[in-house]
């Protein structure tokens, strides 16, 4: 018997746990040369914002060990472009999306909310929670319970699209964060977003990355993840999303596991383009050696 | 029929040997054939584990069919850190795997102009599959290679059928062959003789390094001549959706940056923001 | 010419910046066998306790992409025989050695503190401020400013030793935490200690240390560590010891590029037990290569 | 002299072969001459990179003086995870990590005992090293292998000279060669034979998974014969500094963790918490 690999998150089902992360899969056109992107559990595409974004300079990456650095900055075409241009394009595929949103201020948050919520197609909105270039004297969102619960509250009133909160890893205490999404009115969190890291080059003593420091993603990650991961879900109710350095069917499987309702891959895209279908196709196959008839008689059963 | 559609694919390593003492010459056998634009490139991995974690871009060098409808692939590359440095440890008969062909070739298109192709360093691994394509087109062409020394210049071996011998200029940097001094200083040279109309019949094919690009670029835009140059960046994914690789366009007065996997690596000279 | 490699913490003057981390170094006499010991700037032993500690039971180690996690639970021979058996022989060896300690309570700390303060041959005492087991409802001390403060203060009030804070990465504002160090009287902060991780196996549905979470340490964090180091660094006046990740000495000089007076080398040790020999030798190549006269020329020049 | 201290060694790969299916030999040629006591190991690193992170642990399966000073050390291991992968794709000429010897190996030392040496899977590396050793002294011993199946039995080219066929007992689980059952039944059936005389005078030293030492050993108790046990533990250094490999032993009526690296691998097995 087949497994049955669906999962829901909040009122939304979902044909499989595997998505792709924002930032690591274009917006997601990409990979149609590689496979029918309509078999993943949804793609969560680059994060929007309301005016499209140069980015920063390069220096945009460096490689560390195990993992990377980016500081993209956000590069990105705007909403109004992605509205016209992608979507259609995503809903002619039959591919289930997800649109990361990202703005200056809460307002500007609201307002790219506001606009996506007219897009029927679009399965769900994801805040990214963890962006350190917002108002408040430079003090991330994300880093606060207070400043998540106030932004989820905000987004939550601008659209009525499922809102995912993708949280920082860069806090004392993920739960407590995760419990103020929840409680603002979130219909998931999804977490980690990137670690902040840095690095220099000792010879000519300066910043890889234009922007001196980056997000550090990549199989590096994982423990730190599967971690927080675990505790949000142990704090929460809403699903939880996990994402951090998955790069095989097994780490998507850990995410599981610890309670993730579905997992995102990112950085594992740049290596290998087929890797979502290929943790997707090994989630069933472990399902089917396991003789369980679905996810759900696996998730979230990690034995203490 | 060699397709040239994108895809991954994994192949098995045939031969990977140092040619020269510096370059080394890499063969791997594909499922199908490989058609590509010379300037396209391929993301490369191999070793094992995830520490260096991310593929190696390299240009395209040759691809062939093979076979019972399977192909074959070469690169060429030069230890320079730990990426290439674990590829030439990889011995035939080892897994490659592969994203390709990846990138906007070379514009080989137009008819009846004449063609520089500026190599420098390992440059002359997208600018002999250029070579290679415009003799069987017996287009009109020249090759200027550069290199520190002589023994830094590629193989003879390598150079590819029907390149006519008065044709191709070495240079060194220390005069040990050919023109003694920076190919860029040759090509500036040579550039110095033509007529107006000459210069306009001529567009330069390029590959090497930034510098070497940013004073060919200033030179040939001083004569009014066209060029074309492959860029080099950091890659994350090779295929335009990480965004990590960009490098700053003037377009319309404005500058954009955009992706050298994507929109590139070969781009129009005179919009690179040098 | 020789490069002067000696750098100062406070008062305290060390032969070079290269020091072992505690807990990946045993107590120092283990590596002798190697190489002798009194080359070193310092080494950090294994952290005290007042009494001797059991740890926790096996499943303490898992290797993770580029690091690995530990659970060791501070197994450790306690204070007092350190004092009498350890502590004379690593003077007899010539050694710089420093304490890190313990405690399941500030009190613990304090006295652990009084005891090795009557060591003459002691160069300092490092708090170890990240431990999750201690009293304040199961919070840890270094997660917060004001804990950090605490600790830091009562310790300092306990010795006449030089007082370094080891703090954890597992926060949002290293910045604050390390201000809180200074403030409370510490003579140096050391950072980073692990950042917390997890590690499960997706087959048996079992985690994979007996204590479910353990600390990530090795490359994989070296990133996240020079930020943090970095930060720290413009936080504070007082000497910060970089920790993380640090294998080669180009990993150790970008620690001193980024204004680390000193560095600790940790999990290399487990790889290659000469390593913190090859990095004091790679250091004083460098500066030779470079024509600097000494660490002061080159600490702190990174240029933005 | 081959010197027994302990040391850190750039090795160089002389031979990396695969031998009957599962088990490899790796031999490496080192500066100088290792002098080792069966049950010891050294802890082998040598693919690039930092993933995977950690040396392995491996049993000295024997050591040799080399001309000009030099010396070799021998491996056997069978591939099981990522880091025995590794090491098995490296060739010839590779270099290899070392640290060694460590821990404490097998009490061979007291006279006019009667030595049984059990090795189940790949323990026989530990085992045969001791077999050598006591045929060397003329000890008095027979050897019990066991495996699932038969070609997973060690290969009989490395049977140490000195073991009398008689005294050879090959087990195999499915009965393809020698005593049908697992290697524990056949000890301890053996064991049942003897006198209460002849068991206080047997040593057991013995190499293998957990729960056949765990059999064995509570077999033995109950005979009242000594056994010593080579166990086996995650590591991270493999000389005693991170107090990651401990196991619990019974001391004294309390337990204590003590490290597999240092204090063992080779155990009482009536001290170990089984
Ligand atoms: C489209 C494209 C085609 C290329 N074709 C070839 C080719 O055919 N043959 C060949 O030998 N090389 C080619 N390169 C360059 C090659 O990708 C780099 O030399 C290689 O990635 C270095 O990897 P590494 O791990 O050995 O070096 P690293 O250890 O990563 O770095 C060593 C040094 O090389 C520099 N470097 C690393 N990656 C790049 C990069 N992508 N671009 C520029 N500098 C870099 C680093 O800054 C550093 O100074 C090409 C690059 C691009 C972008
Ligand atoms: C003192 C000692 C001597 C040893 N001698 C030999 C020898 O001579 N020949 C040989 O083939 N093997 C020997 N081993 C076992 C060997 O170290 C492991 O098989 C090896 O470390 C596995 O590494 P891996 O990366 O291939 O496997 P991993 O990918 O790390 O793990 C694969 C599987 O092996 C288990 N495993 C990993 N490491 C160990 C370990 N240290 N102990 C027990 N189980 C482990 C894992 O739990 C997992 O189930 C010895 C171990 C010790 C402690
Ligand atoms: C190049 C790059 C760009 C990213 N851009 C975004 C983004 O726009 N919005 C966002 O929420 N996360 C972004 N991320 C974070 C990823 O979605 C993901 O949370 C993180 O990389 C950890 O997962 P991984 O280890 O699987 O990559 C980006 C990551 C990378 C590597
Ligand atoms: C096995 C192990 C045990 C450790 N024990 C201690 C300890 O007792 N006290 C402490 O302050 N830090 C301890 N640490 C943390 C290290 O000192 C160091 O801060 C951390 O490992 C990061 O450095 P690294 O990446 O170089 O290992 C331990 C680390 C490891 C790996
Ligand atoms: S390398 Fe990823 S967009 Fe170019
Ligand atoms: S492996 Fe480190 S103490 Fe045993």
């Amino acid at each position: 018997m087949k497994p049955d690999l669906s999962v829901t998150l909040g009122s939304l089902r979902l044909r499989n746990p595997v998505m792709s992360a924002s930032g690591t899969f274009g917006y997601g056109l990409e990979f149609a040369p590689f496979y029918d992107i309509s078999r993943l559990g949804a793609i969560v595409v680059k994060g929007l914002s309301l005016a499209p974004t140069h980015g920063n300079p390069p220096g945009r990456i460096v490689e560390t060990a195990s993992g990377m650095l980016n500081a993209i900055g956000l590069q990105n075409i705007g909403v109004e472009r992605f509205i016209e241009d992608v979507a259609p394009r995503l809903a002619d595929a039959g591919a289930t999306f997800a649109a990361n949103i990202y703005g200056r201020t809460v307002e500007e948050y609201e307002e790219v909310a506001r606009r996506l919520s007219g897009l029927p197609s679009l399965a769900a909105i994801e805040v990214n929670a963890s962006c350190p270039n917002v108002k408040e004297g430079g003090i991330a969102f994300g880093s606060s319970p207070e400043g998540v619960s106030r932004l989820t509250g905000r987004v939550r009133n601008a659209t009525d699209k499922p809102v995912w909160v993708k949280l920082s890893p860069n806090v004392s205490d993920i739960g407590s964060v995760a419990q103020a999404a929840e409680g603002a009115g979130a219909d998931a969190v999804s977490l980690v977003n990137t670690l902040v890291g840095m690095a220099v080059d000792h010879r000519t003593r300066r910043p890889k990355l234009s922007n001196v420091t980056g997000g550090l993603s990549g199989p590096a990650i994982k423990p730190v993840a599967l971690r927080m991961v675990w505790e949000a879900c142990k704090r929460v109710k809403i699903p939880v999303i996990g994402i951090g350095g998955i790069q095989t069917a097994a780490d998507a499987l850990e995410f599981l596991l610890v309670g993730a309702s579905a997992v995102q891959v990112g950085t594992a895209n740049f290596r290998n383009p087929g890797v979502c279908v290929e943790i997707l196709e090994g989630i069933e196959a472990f399902l089917r050696e396991e003789r369980l008839s679905g996810i759900g008689e696996y998730r979230g059963k990690l034995a203490l | 029929m060699p397709s040239s559609r994108m895809r991954t694919a994994e192949g098995r390593i045939v031969c990977n040997e140092g040619h020269g003492g510096i370059f080394y010459r890499l063969e791997a056998a594909l499922p199908d054939p490989v058609g590509f634009v010379p300037g396209q490139f391929a993301m490369v991995s191999g070793w094992p584990g995830n520490d260096p974690l991310l593929p190696r871009p390299l240009a395209i060098f040759r691809s062939a069919a093979g076979p019972k409808g399977k192909g074959t692939v070469e690169f060429v590359y030069k230890v320079v850190g730990r990426g290439t440095a674990l590829l030439s440890g990889l011995h035939p008969g080892a897994p490659l795997s592969l994203t390709l062909p990846l990138g906007r070739g070379f514009d080989l298109g137009k008819e009846g102009r004449l063609y520089w192709l500026v190599g420098g360093g390992v440059g002359f691994s997208s600018v002999f599959p250029a070579a290679a394509a415009l003799a069987r087109k017996r287009a009109d062409f020249e090759m200027f290679l550069g290199s520190r020394t002589r023994d830094q210049l590629p193989p003879k071996e390598w150079t590819p059928g029907g390149t006519a011998p008065g044709r191709l200029h070495l240079c060194t940097e220390d005069g040990t062959a050919g023109f003694f001094g920076r190919v860029t200083d040759a090509v500036t040279e040579r550039m110095g003789l033509l007529s107006a109309s000459e210069a306009s019949r001529l567009t330069i094919l390029s590959c090497g390094p930034w510098e070497m690009l940013k004073e060919l670029a200033l030179g040939a835009a001083n004569r009014g001549v066209e060029m074309q140059a492959a860029l080099e960046s950091h890659m994350a994914c090779g295929f335009g959706v990480c965004w990590g690789c960009v490098v700053a366009l003037r377009e319309d007065e404005k500058t954009a940056y955009r992706r050298v996997c994507k929109e590139g690596p070969v781009f129009d000279a005179r919009e690179v923001v040098w």
